[in-house]
């Protein structure tokens, strides 16, 4: 295949990337939102078998294998376990309303473009184009984590940041060496297994997943001098 | 030898007149207010009583009661010899210059006004509080118009400024004018003649040189008596030394001394008489008007010291 | 042993002391703690007129940072402050012997006083400024401790907080101050600061960092507000040493940086001007408001502010003088104002320690309460009297020596520059004329209502008198107040060191060229005083008439009072504290704002008044407008910033996220 | 070399033992063991660094350099001071029941497994690895902050949790970024990532690029450092953990943090050439000790308090090192030592007063030195010490900053001065009623072991009174390292 039709293939899986951050955070149903994020998962994992291809780096076929493990299958399950065990399917209120919410993300996405796109100028990548998309992407999963109420959606947002990031590393730089990959990987494991013990701790002591009511026990009241 | 044999019958002499001083204002007051008066003999009179009385002292007075006069009498009469009558260059001049004199004065106020407090009665309180106060104002303002001189004296010693002033030529200095002033306003508040104290009242709430001493008798009383009454012709003396001082003697020549003596006498004459018709034709202020009299005498003495500065220096 | 020899001794056994001190336990903790800091006083004493007499010395200890150990040099400046300390440091070791008698946990005494001292020892002969840092900052923070020393009592907390932090305050601003002369001169020793030439602007800097951080340690208005808390609630022999010293090596640390370190050669006209003004208004706000206390100790407090003012007034002349080039006159000034120095050490170390015999028989602090102690505690009451006389600048004591030295500085003065400093120099000579009057009124009270007159409560009227250890304690100082009042001829010289170095010039010869009776600070013809004269013509005058009007077999009679014909008269009708200070408050109401009350009782009908009570309370102006409002705005600020505090994890995530996005507008 | 896989690996391999080890009293003395061990080799690690001016081991993964080498032993250090505390700490936990055997058994192999993290975020040679040990290193922390499983401590810990895996997220971007620089430079293994290969070739990366890293860099280690505005999990993760864990966060994870953001920024100031870097740093720096000063002011709990004052001094190290200058770095790297000696010292006794009085509410606490002098003297004094005074080495490191600052930066001065004031009257209006007056009457009487604290004020004085030669080279050293960069960046 042809440099220029993997670039527009990369470029593309971009696009398609910005699309399911958009589509994370527009999401109302808890369960459509772990579809989204599993999907992103499994976008990651074709990028990274794309790139290790166009730039036949073997190590990147690993991580793409790893990737679809643990971000496509993994990751979403455990998620879906929790939701199962903890039944919350019901409807994530953010805390901003949906359009303002979008317009504040089409807000960044520009922002992000107009500061990356000098940078990519001195990439001779194939795929350099991609930066600035991932930039918007962890915005955005940041953003994510910002609006929402729920503990479980406030993770997928940090785990959709981790996402971006790794979209960064092989969409932009081919991929960071293998043992940092799976230096990541390996935290990211760690963390969601911990998430995953939080949510049923939060779950007992607080009857709730609500991060409002959780902190609302570090609040302290003022006494006035 | 001759100069210290003539400082010692200079301060023998402000002595031994004081009391005479006293007595004739007292006089020419009566006579202003046709009255006949004990005549000028009778402060004497008084003091030689004083000093023959035995003492009764208020039981549990301190030494300091008893150590008082002593410390007042001596204080004043060290300053009183320090101030040159008659003869310009004493020798003890040396020892104190008008700050020292003016120091020496505050002790003996400073004891004077312990002995008020040390007898525990209402009185002595009241009248050791209002002097303080009073002098606390009068110091400064006094130090001030000792100061306008000895700026253009350059020198706070007595017999230079004496000098100077003989020496310089009879411009009309308005500094100085201020200076007299001030202190001749100070002189009376000090003294604790009208307007500020009346020396002869004993109503309670008024008095304050009395209210100190009320306690006092015999040659302890006579001691104070004695002070305050040097203390009167020191300041005159001193305010002809500073402002007339022309006729004193510079050498010790025997013509020289005995004109310098009758001019000092005269001059003296002249003050008294002026006192006496002043505190005749005074009344006697409030007691918090002082404070304005005081202060008044401060702001008039820095003037003098502005306008020395500002005219004679400066131009 | 040289000087430097006999300084270190006097660091070392403060060291010693408060390690060794809290080992043992009960008597011999406090007989160990006071001989050794007897020992220290006595080789600074020494050591210090050693080094007035000889050649500086310098010594380097391989201590403090690698690139700079501690320098340590004894000149005539330090070795004068060895002396003041040393001089008081003797007698207060004595006192405390007796003192702490009794005293049940003296194991955080036992460490910080030592410690105390030592800082202030290692202050003086500090040679870098790191060194000088680390003994300031260890004095400050030591006396914190000894203010704190009965901490079960609010007040002292509070003064204590206080304490601390403006000491800290004022570290940090002389800190400041020495980056600026590091930053000119590139290093941290002094030897090389002094050399190095500093711009106007950097001067400038200099001087009114170290300015306000010394001026603040010395309780200069108006940052003096901490001062009249911390220094009563300490323990009287610490409080002595405070006041009595603390305050001096403040004065110490200003004349090191801007005379010695700056230079006479740098000065700004207006310098001299600021620090005479600052000087003036010390003196006499601190005068008045030391009339309106009643707290013994508080009284003390305020007038160690008018004291301090008194020296800085000598000090801002001859800084005047110097920049208008008379060095000998500002040679006059500066060692006017060390002289008093000396003597406020002196007499107040003296104060404190009378005030603290009384404290200790009577326990209370409290004048009102106080009366007729002179019959209970003769002794002590002829030493303190000997202190009041000695402050209130009357002859032939030591106080009067030094004011009359700056009146001459003052007077001596030429025309200096524009009109304003025309009239600034006597206005200083005014104000000073002013607050030694208003002290001598202050200090009758005080003698009056607390020694003489009837005792106006029990435990007072129980009261005896202190033991031999307190005696000797407080005879000490009351005799060099004489000495120092008698022979100011004998000593001044001892100082000419300080202007040698300093300004290059020495009043030497004139001193004494009419002999040692005579003071002539230039001339004869200028002016001249002689203490001694004037003692012995008043001895003598006195001795005459006391052997003319005590003819033999004359006596005394003791009677009653005479009362206006009121039967019985009691220990309430004298005039108390606050009574003698009426008129004073009342025309200086301007300044003092007193908040009066007149409560009055009356059960029955509204003629019939049972008690009328009149409660007077003058605040703090410093603490009113300076310290209060500073204090409201953090808490103000405090509250806002906490009020961020207390969001949900959403704001904070919204806070990183627009930092990263500001952070990406700002730099990309 | 060897001593180094041993320092390295005593931590990893302790925590899995320790994770075994059922007996609470054993694990703790095990613990304590460990730690020995750990702080022994990692002396002798130090002097052959200091001999050999810095090597790469592991053909390159691992670098030592008189930067690191110090910290580690620092952490070794504390590591161990903090062992010897938690015994009679956790031990009266454990009977009080607060922890069970289970959360103990947790709390032993976690507190190693940080150790191991640290250890190797210091060493690591390469930028992706010191990511990934410091969000190691998190993750065990969150796990000890919610060990006592109350409501308040999950919520601590669930705020600890997700504000630093946002930051550190954003780091991971900003390495991303620096890679993506680098590896056009150095290709795409794992050189691209090594630091010392990139410190040579500084020059070479793109300035661009690499200011936009920092930017990430800086929020997400900021983070990590507990820089305002990023600050916000610092107090409750402190508040609501054990003490010994808010003693090792404190004393140790910030300094790694902060390690991290001086590594890179010596990269970026090497690819710019322009003290950027340097300045946001100070600004940074410079806010965290505002915030943090004016907040000392308002506090309810004592950890809490102390925390805060935790975030003022990163503030002044992180303002220290972004001026750049040798003078700076030294007093920012002796301002490091001190502060994880007296600060960890400080928790210490905080834990113990905190026990005694049965409450970290500031205002039950009362009289101190009363009940327990040791204690009350302890916080005092430690109190004094944080706040700058001497004898202490604070003050001399404050002293050294400041002069560093009036050197390069006059006017930053001001804002420093009246930061450390204010911070200091906060300090001091808590600490005094605390520790003077009467008792409380809550007060319960524990075994305490102020061992440590003495030890570690000890230490603070001597750094304060005289700095050991071999010490004073070694911060040289590492200062001339840090600066020789800047240096460029015409500070």
């Amino acid at each position: 295949m042809s440099g220029a039709f993997l670039q527009q293939l990369v470029d593309s899986l971009a696009a398609l990337m910005l699309l399911v951050s958009f589509a994370l955070l527009a999401q109302h149903r808890m369960l459509s939102v772990l579809n989204w994020f599993a999907a992103q998962g499994v976008l990651l994992a074709v990028t990274a078998v794309v790139v290790a291809y166009g730039t036949d780096n073997h190590e990147l076929y690993i991580s793409a294998v790893m990737t679809f493990l643990l971000k496509g299958l993994l990751l979403p399950w455990l998620l879906w376990r929790v939701i199962k065990e903890l039944h919350v399917h019901r409807e994530v209120e953010p805390l901003m309303n949906m359009p303002l919410t979008m317009l504040i993300a089409l807000a960044v996405t520009l922002f992000s473009f107009h500061i990356i796109q000098p940078i990519e100028k001195i990439s001779e990548l194939l795929t350099r184009d991609s930066m600035a998309i991932a930039t918007a992407c962890v915005l955005l999963g940041m953003l994510m984590m910002i609006t929402r109420r729920k503990a479980i959606t406030q993770v997928i947002g940090f785990l959709a940041v981790e996402n971006a990031l790794f979209f960064a590393a092989i969409g932009s730089t081919n991929g960071m060496p293998l043992v940092v990959e799976i230096g990541i990987a390996f935290d990211v494991l760690i963390a969601a297994l911990i998430f995953g013990l939080f949510f049923f701790q939060i779950r007992e002591t607080f009857d709730s997943l609500e991060v409002d009511i959780m902190q609302s026990h570090l609040i302290q009241e003022d006494e006035n001098e | 030898m001759n100069a210290f044999l003539i400082q010692f019958l200079q301060a023998v002499l402000l002595i031994v007149l004081a009391p005479l001083a006293a007595g004739f204002v007292a006089t020419c007051k009566a006579r202003l207010q046709n009255r006949r008066g004990g005549g000028v003999m009778q402060p004497w009179r008084n003091l030689r009583k004083l000093i023959a009385k035995e003492v009764v002292m208020a039981e549990h007075a301190s030494w300091i009661f008893r150590f008082a006069p002593y410390v007042v009498f001596t204080a004043t009469v060290m300053a009183a010899s320090c101030v040159p009558a008659v003869l310009v260059n004493t020798p003890l001049s040396l020892t104190a210059d008008v700050i020292a004199l003016v120091a020496l004065l505050a002790l003996a106020r400073f004891f004077l006004a312990l002995a008020g407090m040390d007898i525990g009665t209402a009185f002595g309180g009241m009248g050791a509080s209002r002097e303080m106060t009073f002098s606390a104002l009068a110091e400064p303002a006094m130090l001030m118009s000792v100061f306008v001189l000895s700026l253009s004296a350059h020198s706070t010693n007595l017999t230079t400024m004496i000098n100077h002033a003989l020496n310089a030529p009879l411009v009309l200095q308005p500094s100085l004018a201020f200076a007299l002033a001030a202190m001749v306003m100070i002189a009376i508040a000090e003294n604790g003649r009208i307007p500020i104290d009346n020396p002869t009242t004993h109503l309670e709430l008024t008095m304050i040189h009395e209210a100190m001493i009320l306690e006092y008798s015999g040659r302890h009383l006579a001691l104070m008596e004695w002070a305050a009454m040097i203390k009167l012709l020191l300041f005159a003396t001193l305010l002809i030394d500073l402002f007339l001082p022309w006729g004193m003697a510079t050498d010790a020549g025997i013509l020289a001394l005995t004109l310098a003596l009758a001019l000092w006498v005269a001059k003296l004459f002249g003050l008294l008489l002026m006192l006496a018709l002043a505190e005749t034709g005074l009344a006697k202020m409030r007691l918090f008007e002082a404070p304005e009299y005081l202060s008044g005498a401060f702001v008039i003495a820095f003037l003098g010291l502005l306008t020395h500065y500002m005219l004679e220096v400066g131009a | 042993m040289t000087a430097m020899a006999l300084a270190i001794t006097a660091c070392g056994t403060p060291l010693l002391a408060s390690a060794i001190a809290p080992a043992l336990g009960g008597d011999a903790r406090r007989s160990i703690l006071c001989l050794l800091l007897a020992i220290s006083g006595l080789s600074a004493m020494i050591g210090g007129i050693q080094g007035l007499l000889t050649e500086p010395t310098s010594l380097i200890l391989p201590l403090g940072l690698p690139w700079l150990p501690m320098h340590f040099r004894v000149d005539g400046l330090s070795a004068f402050f060895l002396l003041v300390i040393g001089t008081l440091l003797l007698p207060v070791a004595i006192y405390s012997q007796g003192y702490l008698k009794g005293e049940k946990r003296l194991g955080a005494l036992a460490v910080f006083l030592p410690l105390f001292v030592l800082g202030m020892l290692g202050v003086v002969i500090a040679d870098d400024a790191f060194t000088f840092m680390l003994f300031w900052e260890m004095m400050s923070v030591s006396s914190y401790f000894l203010v704190t020393f009965e901490h079960e009592r609010l007040e002292n907390r509070k003064a204590g907080f206080i304490y601390l932090l403006m000491a800290h305050l004022a570290g940090l601003l002389i800190l400041g101050g020495f980056a600026v002369l590091y930053a000119a001169s590139g290093s941290f020793e002094f030897s090389v600061m002094r050399a190095a030439h500093l711009f106007p602007f950097w001067a400038t800097a200099a001087f009114l960092l170290v300015a306000f951080g010394f001026g603040t340690k010395a309780g200069v208005v108006p940052m003096h507000g901490w001062l009249p808390d911390a220094h009563p609630v300490a323990p009287s022999n610490v409080s002595a040493l405070m006041s009595g010293i603390m305050l001096k090596v403040a004065v110490f640390g200003f004349l090191r940086v801007v005379w010695d370190l700056i230079g006479p050669g740098d000065f700004q006209w207006w310098w001299g001007a600021l620090v005479l003004t600052a000087g003036s208004a010390s003196a006499v706000s601190g005068v008045l408001f030391a009339l309106q206390q009643h707290d013994l100790k508080r009284l003390l407090a305020y007038h160690s502010i008018e004291n301090i003012g008194i020296i800085l007034i000598g000090l801002g002349l001859g800084m005047l003088l110097a920049h208008f080039g008379h060095p000998l006159l500002a040679a006059l000034g500066l060692i006017a104002g060390l002289y008093h120095t000396i003597n406020h050490a002196l007499f107040k170390g003296l104060l404190f320690m009378g005030a603290g015999a009384v404290l200790h028989v009577t326990g209370t602090r409290d004048m009102e309460t106080m009366g007729g102690l002179i019959h209970r505690m003769p002794a002590t009451a002829l030493f303190f009297l000997v202190a009041c006389v000695s402050i209130s600048a009357l002859p032939p004591f030591n106080g009067f020596v030094s004011e009359w030295l700056t009146f001459q500085t003052a007077l001596m003065a030429p025309q200096l520059g524009g009109a304003l400093l025309t009239a600034i120099v006597p206005f200083s000579a005014a104000m000073l004329a002013l607050a030694g009057a208003l002290a001598a009124a202050c200090f009758v009270k005080v003698f009056g209502v607390v020694f003489l007159g009837h005792a106006r409560s029990e435990h007072v009227a129980g009261a005896h008198e202190v033991d031999g250890w307190m005696k000797l304690g407080m005879a000490i100082p009351a005799l060099l107040c004489l000495l120092l009042g008698l022979l100011p001829v004998m000593f001044i010289p001892l100082m000419d060191a300080i202007p040698a170095s300093l300004l290059h010039v020495s009043l030497g010869a004139h001193l004494y060229e009419h002999g040692w009776l005579w003071l002539t600070p230039v001339d004869a013809t200028h002016a001249s005083y002689s203490a001694p004269v004037a003692l012995a013509g008043m001895l003598g005058v006195g001795g005459l008439v006391y052997w003319w009007l005590h003819p033999k077999g004359c006596r005394i009679r003791r009677g009653a009072l005479w009362s206006c014909g009121n039967p019985h008269i009691h220990a309430r009708m004298q005039y108390n504290a606050t009574a003698f200070s009426q008129p004073l408050r009342r025309i200086f109401a301007g300044v003092l704002r007193p908040e009066e009350h007149i409560h009055v009782e009356r059960p029955a009908h509204k003629l019939l008044t049972r008690r009328v009570r009149y409660t007077v309370h003058v605040g703090d102006p410093a603490v009113r407008h300076l310290y209060q409002p500073l204090a409201r705005l953090t808490l103000g600020l405090a509250k806002r910033v906490r009020h961020e505090h207390q969001r949900g994890i959403h704001a904070y995530l919204a806070w990183t996220f627009a930092t990263i996005l500001f952070l990406l507008v700002a730099f990309a | 070399m060897n001593l180094f896989l041993i320092v390295l690996f005593t931590p990893l391999l302790g925590g899995l033992l320790l994770a075994g080890i059922r007996h609470p009293r054993w694990a703790a003395r095990a613990n304590i063991a460990i730690g020995m061990v750990t702080f022994t080799f990692s002396l002798g690690l130090a002097m052959q660094v200091l001999n050999a001016r810095g090597f790469n081991t592991l053909d390159g993964w691992f670098h030592l350099d008189a930067y690191n080498a110090f910290l580690v032993a620092l952490t070794a250090f504390v590591g161990m001071t903090t062992a010897i505390f938690s015994a009679p700490y956790m031990r009266h936990e454990f009977d009080a029941g607060r922890v069970n055997a289970r959360q103990m058994r947790l709390y032993h192999s976690m507190f190693q497994l940080f150790q191991f993290g640290m250890l190797l975020g210091f060493t690591t040679n390469n930028i992706g690895v010191l990511w990934v040990s410091l969000e190691l290193a998190t993750l065990a922390t969150v796990l000890l902050v919610s060990l006592y499983r109350t409501p308040a401590s999950i919520a601590a810990a669930w705020k600890y949790f997700i504000l630093c895996g946002m930051g550190i997220a954003l780091a991971l971007f900003g390495t991303v970024l620096v890679f993506f620089t680098s590896s056009s430079v150095l290709g795409h293994g794992n050189e691209a990532l090594t630091w010392t290969l990139l410190h040579e070739h500084a020059g070479a990366l793109d300035p661009f690029v690499m200011t936009i890293a920092f930017c990430f860099l800086m929020v997400g280690y900021g983070t990590k450092v507990g820089l305002a505005p990023m600050h916000a999990w610092l107090p409750d993760a402190h508040g609501e953990g054990p003490t010994p864990v808010s003693a090792v966060l404190s004393g140790l994870l910030l300094n790694l943090a902060l390690y991290a953001l001086v590594r890179l920024k010596m990269l970026v100031d090497g690819a710019t050439g322009t003290g950027l870097a340097g300045h946001m740093m100070m600004a940074f720096g410079i806010l965290s000790l505002f915030v943090a000063a004016f907040s000392l002011h308002r506090q309810r709990d004592i950890k809490r308090m102390f925390s805060f004052s935790s975030i003022e001094h990163m503030g002044l190290m992180t303002f220290a090192f972004g001026l750049g200058t040798q003078l700076a770095g030294v007093a920012a790297l002796l301002h490091m030592t001190v502060h994880s000696l007296v600060k960890s010292g400080i928790f210490f006794t905080v834990g113990h007063a905190a026990q005694a009085m049965r409450t970290q509410k500031m205002s039950e606490i009362r009289g101190l030195i009363r009940h327990h002098p040791g204690i009350g003297w302890g916080l005092m004094i430690g109190t004094v010490a944080i706040a700058g005074f001497p004898p202490f080495g604070v003050f001399t490191s404050e002293f050294l900053l400041f002069t560093a600052a009036l050197e390069s930066n006059p006017w930053t001065t001001i804002p420093l001065l009246l930061g450390l004031l204010i911070a200091m009257a906060g300090l001091l209006r808590f600490v005094q009623p605390m520790v003077y007056g009467e008792t409380a009457e809550q007060a319960v009487s524990v075994q305490v072991n102020m061992l440590p604290v003495y030890i570690h004020l000890a230490l603070a004085l001597v750094l304060g009174l005289s700095i050991p030669g071999f010490l004073a080279g070694w911060y040289e050293q590492a200062a001339t390292l840090i600066a020789a960069v800047s240096a460029g960046g015409g500070v």
